[in-house]
């Protein structure tokens, strides 16, 4: 065993249906964000960046796109032979094939995989966020208290308290309950799903929560009380920076718009922390003599005729001439044809906007979401 | 063309582009927003089935290395196969001889055990996305030991004083191959790509040194051009032929033109590079972009119009970058203005410097020079 | 489309239940053979071999060790991030999870998969056999005959015949009809499993096959048949080197013991054929004064000091002062202590044989399996 | 070990290898029937928890580049971190310079720009499995600028002349370093391993090119060596120096001491070389093979004494090797007999021919060389 040696499994299984047309073919992780990136993206990035050397994606849910987009983990560096990234789908033994019931039944189900990397600690991760965060810092805290398990959490609004799971502690950050989403909270610091576990004390608990047939075998809801419960030593280390759980579209539009904000603190051009994903190879985006972007963030591939403001344009997007948008974010092979209108819009990937075609207006409250199909108003 | 292997040989010009090779070979020339120039070269034998690859590095190998990752961004980082760097040899018989017949006699063993039957030629600072399979295709219907790719090129002006020129009879067999001096006003340009059998290749190098009498591969084409069947395949696409600096600017600017960029960055299959994890490209309030070509990773709040910009760019506010070629990680602050002018990597133009070229000598900043008013 | 494009599918998901002890833990293809091989190489370094880019590698009866000695396919130079391998084992999608039912139902599973890659032939493969092909005869053959389904067939002893599905075919090769082991075969040409198919027909029928409640989702039994019967182009290839399906624990001795005849035509020694396999990266092995070894195949890592007659040490075996080993294969990591004499054994993973034990004996006609609980007598 | 960066520099003795440094530098040398020296300092590094290393490959780079693959058999092929070559500069500068210094100040940007603050520098001429997490424990302990690795070497008849000689304080802080001269029976050997912080480095290079006084780094570090604190570190473990051509065969012979072989080949992790695919070794009905170590992919139907045989090696029958070192994909023929020698990779011994060296000169066989009965 390497000293301190970290597993992280991220649970990419998630099917996110509030993103409605977003993740009908695909799992939320392999949302696209922020003009060149996947959702999951951001946590694959952190791991990387953590020094974490071996990774399993524990999926279940539409996988295909989300596996083409890993691939052997090259982006990240973890296209290693021996360790590194492996995607971890449920598979068969003697007693037949059974699928992941929840976020521990699926870590459960894949003992023999972290057992083989033999490490000392287990990181559990979600692709579901988008936030940059330093493992080490964790994995520090952690080790400072000799916790069982430490739970990264952040401070969240009051008003929005209620709907986190949230987390009580002592004067010195040691957890003495948890409220599921309480109607009265307590405390206003949330729950962000990022688990440090000792791996041996883990992996009992996962047992122990896999023979108990009333179980949902979700951590949040039964493997972390019973731990609590049965006196363990669990700490909660407190988050400060950008974290963004996208779960409705317009939680969806409005990160993307964040980005656009100068003192966002998701700074995607810091060098040392760089946020990895598949290339895809394309050549540099053109500006037309005539066009007129402002304040907003182009990709590659993108051919810009018109006028594009405050937007988000992901690759291989064409604004043609007199075509205008404004407070949006437009996905991958769109073509915005002459004279067409778009406001407040997120514009699904390949979706083509006919001549002087209008979404929105001007100042609208209200979010359009795109696709070939429909527009969904929120 | 499983049974094709390409060879990247690539000749010394650097002396021809001043301060921007002092580092870099030519083909490692930054091209196009976000490649080098043998990018090229390598994504268009890739992308028509080769699937060895051997490159001449020359003696300024860093860069290259740096560049290629054992081959990574083609996926020729194979175990079988792939791409293979041949640094010239130090040591023994090769080591004080010009040309490129010693660099190859000393890789003869390679040759010799490769399954490989066919090699094809290619010059990495020339440009054009030849259509290889079809003139694989043509190369093995004639029967040729050697085919010879050429474009036919309008030249009224004698831009092309210097390139190759060859001549072929009316069944396309080689007649003649020299220097163009620019005596016509249209001549067949030789690309400096073909196709050859392998035992040819070997044949020629071997006679070459035993006789001693050549020292280029081409020179020993020509002296023995009676012994082998020769032709030439017409190509009639777009050709960059990048040999001073002038042609080297204008290479990149030509990029602004659609059909130029269509056909070379999209035409036969998409060119690869190094990854480099540049996020999107800002524009801010006070951008103004036209007719620019812009590669991601930049932060842009000044003027830019009819020009090059590199990953990972800024250009702050008021700034002014005409037809312009700026490479990557440069920095131009606010109300500089840089005009005519290649800017080489990381180049910083300090706060309202002025600098301008023509087009005909665009002004050369080098790698790292940092220009600031005093 | 690239021209002739071939994606290989590879049925890696047998139980091989006959092997008894020897895949008690592991999938059939993970089953240890000549001495540093898994059965799987064999047909894995064939695909490689033979040119073809892209494979996917079917799983579902305990993929672990397979999936730990495939990893991202580096030994196979498969680990590239866009092609090159991919283990498929089931998933789950709107309608949920499906286990593969048949070996024509794993490959429906993944017409998705096969759709990206966008071949003009698949080629079905088994990583049950021990054999060594180039592919692109049978391509060659398949484009000659434009066929749609090419059959590698071979000749068996007539009094096997019945032991396999025999293909019988009109003087051109055309195959006219499929006896299911036969009582009475006709003919002693035997398929091999290995089939090369226009990409668009096999899809057509996969997808024809799975709406059809009644079948097994089988190649051989259901989808084959059903091509014939609807009078698709079919034609038999006839191979005629070494194969052996290891069904029995002693064909496995056997097809182990047929590497050291100096005549035998699975050559390992062939450069321009070799099979790859995971590297273990072992020291060489140290042959002791007062040893003595004679027609036998020693692997790395090994420590020998006794004698060893007609055997196959596998890695990091230690022969003992004074043990003898004779016609026998031993596995992996095994200590074959002073004294001790073994015969005609296949000796598992690790297995330590105490100083003065016996199995076997010279001359002896059974074969004997040892594992750290049993010593099974075939 | 996280922020230390392992330095790989070799300087150049091919000379005293013979016909078998034509080719490859002295770190390439095959040593232990699959590895090359450079194999034990790579995979130590990477054991130890190193996860980027730099060499210096010196001129006789292509042997280097094919073993090295990229680093893929340390798993260090990697987009980040990983393995890097520097092959030397041929321009510029530094191009006529000789000695280490002018190399480390050509990749001074590298130095300069990762995040690493401690250097491990090593030699890969001299094998020794250092437990450099320990080692590296007791720099960081004693917050040394420099911490250099010596073994306790008993010399009694004066083998070790020539090595680097150390002496230490009561505190284990360096005293002199100069060349063994063979004046005492026992002496403290630097095992030309050590770390050193990263600003000690960066200053040592720089003051040394300004200053124009050393151009080697062990000279610079003795020159200033009051301006550092400078300790050492006991290893008490088996090391194999390999100076010359007698040192190397004796290194390799060594292995077949059981001590010796387990503390190297086993101690401290895995050494990992490139892999070759050989299938296992046959040894056939007339084989007779003691006290020797057998690498795979060999066919063996001779005799084989006290002799290290590398992979692809076939023995005929009624042949002999005898206290002899066969490497890669030698062949010896029926009847042949090699006492005393060191074959080099693909030599050819024909049948019946007997070659014997002594073991204090073995007899050389160059690589690819035949020798026939005529």
């Amino acid at each position: 065993m390497i000293e301190n040696k970290v597993v992280a499994m991220l649970l990419a299984g998630g099917q996110g249906s509030r993103l409605k047309e977003l993740t009908k073919k695909i799992a939320k992780p392999a949302v696209p964000f922020g003009g060149k990136y996947r959702i999951i993206d951001f946590a694959l990035s952190n791991a990387a960046n953590s020094g974490i050397e071996d990774i399993g994606i524990l999926t279940q849910y539409k996988p295909f796109l989300l596996n083409s987009h890993i691939g052997i983990g090259s982006a990240w560096d973890y296209d290693r032979n021996v360790g590194g990234l492996r995607i971890l789908p449920p598979f068969t033994s003697e007693d037949g094939g059974r699928w992941y019931t929840g976020t521990a039944n699926a870590v459960f189900e894949n003992i023999d995989y972290i057992d083989e990397q033999d490490p000392e600690y287990v990181l559990i991760l979600s692709g579901d966020h988008i936030y940059k965060m330093d493992y080490n810092e964790l994995l520090d805290y952690h080790k400072e208290n000799d916790a069982d398990v430490s739970i990264a959490v952040m401070e969240v609004p009051w008003d929005e308290a209620s709907r986190f799971g949230i987390i009580n502690v002592d004067k010195n950050n040691k957890i003495i309950e948890f409220e599921e989403k309480p109607e009265n909270p307590k405390n206003n610091m949330a729950s962000m799903g990022i688990y440090m576990f000792k791996w041996e004390v883990l992996r009992n608990y996962l047992i122990k929560d896999d023979e108990n047939p009333e179980s949902d075998n979700d951590f949040g809801k039964n493997v972390l009380p019973m731990m609590l419960a049965e006196g363990n030593k669990m700490f909660a280390w407190v988050f400060d920076g950008y974290w963004k759980d996208v779960g409705t579209v317009r939680s969806y539009w409005e990160a993307n718009m964040d980005l656009l904000d100068p003192n966002n603190t998701l700074n995607l051009y810091d060098k040392d922390w760089r946020i990895y994903t598949k290339s895809r190879n394309l050549p540099p985006q053109y500006i037309a003599r005539g066009s007129d972007i402002k304040d907003s963030l182009v990709n590659e591939g993108c051919y810009v005729m018109g006028e594009v403001k405050r937007s988000i344009l992901f690759s291989d997007v064409i604004i043609e001439e007199g075509a205008i948008v404004k407070d949006s974010v437009i996905l991958s092979n769109c073509v915005i044809k002459k004279g067409a209108r778009i406001y407040n819009s997120v514009i699904l990937e390949g979706v083509n906007i006919e001549e002087n075609a209008t979404i929105g207006s001007e100042g609208d409250s209200h979010i359009y979401m795109v696709s070939d199909k429909n527009i969904i108003k929120e | 063309m499983e049974k094709c292997l390409g060879v990247i040989s690539a000749g010394n010009l650097e002396n021809n582009f001043g301060a921007l090779c002092i580092h870099r070979p030519v083909y490692m020339l930054p091209y196009g927003g976000r490649y080098r120039l043998m990018d090229f070269s390598v994504s268009n034998m890739v992308n028509n089935g080769i699937k060895t690859i051997v490159v001449y590095t020359g003696e300024k190998i860093r860069s290259t290395m740096d560049h290629i990752e054992n081959g990574r961004p083609w996926d020729l980082d194979r175990r079988f196969k792939g791409l293979i760097l041949f640094p010239p040899v130090t040591h023994g018989y090769t080591s004080n001889k010009y040309g490129d017949i010693p660099q190859f006699y000393s890789t003869m063993d390679f040759y010799e055990t490769v399954r490989e039957d066919t090699i094809f030629l290619n010059h990495p600072n020339i440009i054009a996305k030849v259509d290889l399979k079809a003139a694989f295709k043509y190369f093995k219907e004639t029967d040729a030991d050697i085919t010879f790719i050429y474009k036919p090129q309008n030249d009224p002006w004698g831009e092309y004083v210097n390139c190759e020129k060859i001549s072929l009879d009316e069944d396309n067999n080689l007649e003649t191959m020299g220097m163009n001096l620019g005596t016509e006003k249209e001549f067949n340009m030789f690309i400096r790509s073909g196709f050859m059998k392998k035992e040819a290749f070997i044949r020629l190098v071997k006679e070459a040194i035993e006789k001693g009498d050549s020292d280029y591969l081409l020179d020993a084409v020509i002296r023995n051009k009676d012994k082998y069947k020769i032709n030439g395949y017409r190509f009639d696409g777009h050709v960059e032929n990048i040999r001073n600096l002038k042609s080297f600017y204008d290479a990149n600017i030509n990029l602004l033109k659609k059909d130029v960029a269509r056909e070379l960055f999209y035409q036969g299959g998409t060119i690869f590079t190094k990854t480099k994890d540049e996020p999107s490209t800002l524009y801010t309030e006070s951008s103004k972009v036209q007719n620019s070509l812009i590669a991601n990773g930049c932060v842009i709040e000044g003027t830019v119009e009819n020009s090059i910009i590199f990953r990972g760019v800024t250009i702050g506010k008021g700034a002014l970058v005409k037809n312009s070629v700026i490479m990557q990680k440069a920095e131009i602050h606010d109300n500089a203005a840089v005009v005519n002018s290649i800017l080489d990597k990381q180049a910083v133009i300090g706060e309202g410097v002025r600098i301008a070229g023509s087009t005909l000598m665009p002004y050369v900043v080098e790698k790292k020079q940092v220009i600031r008013k005093d």
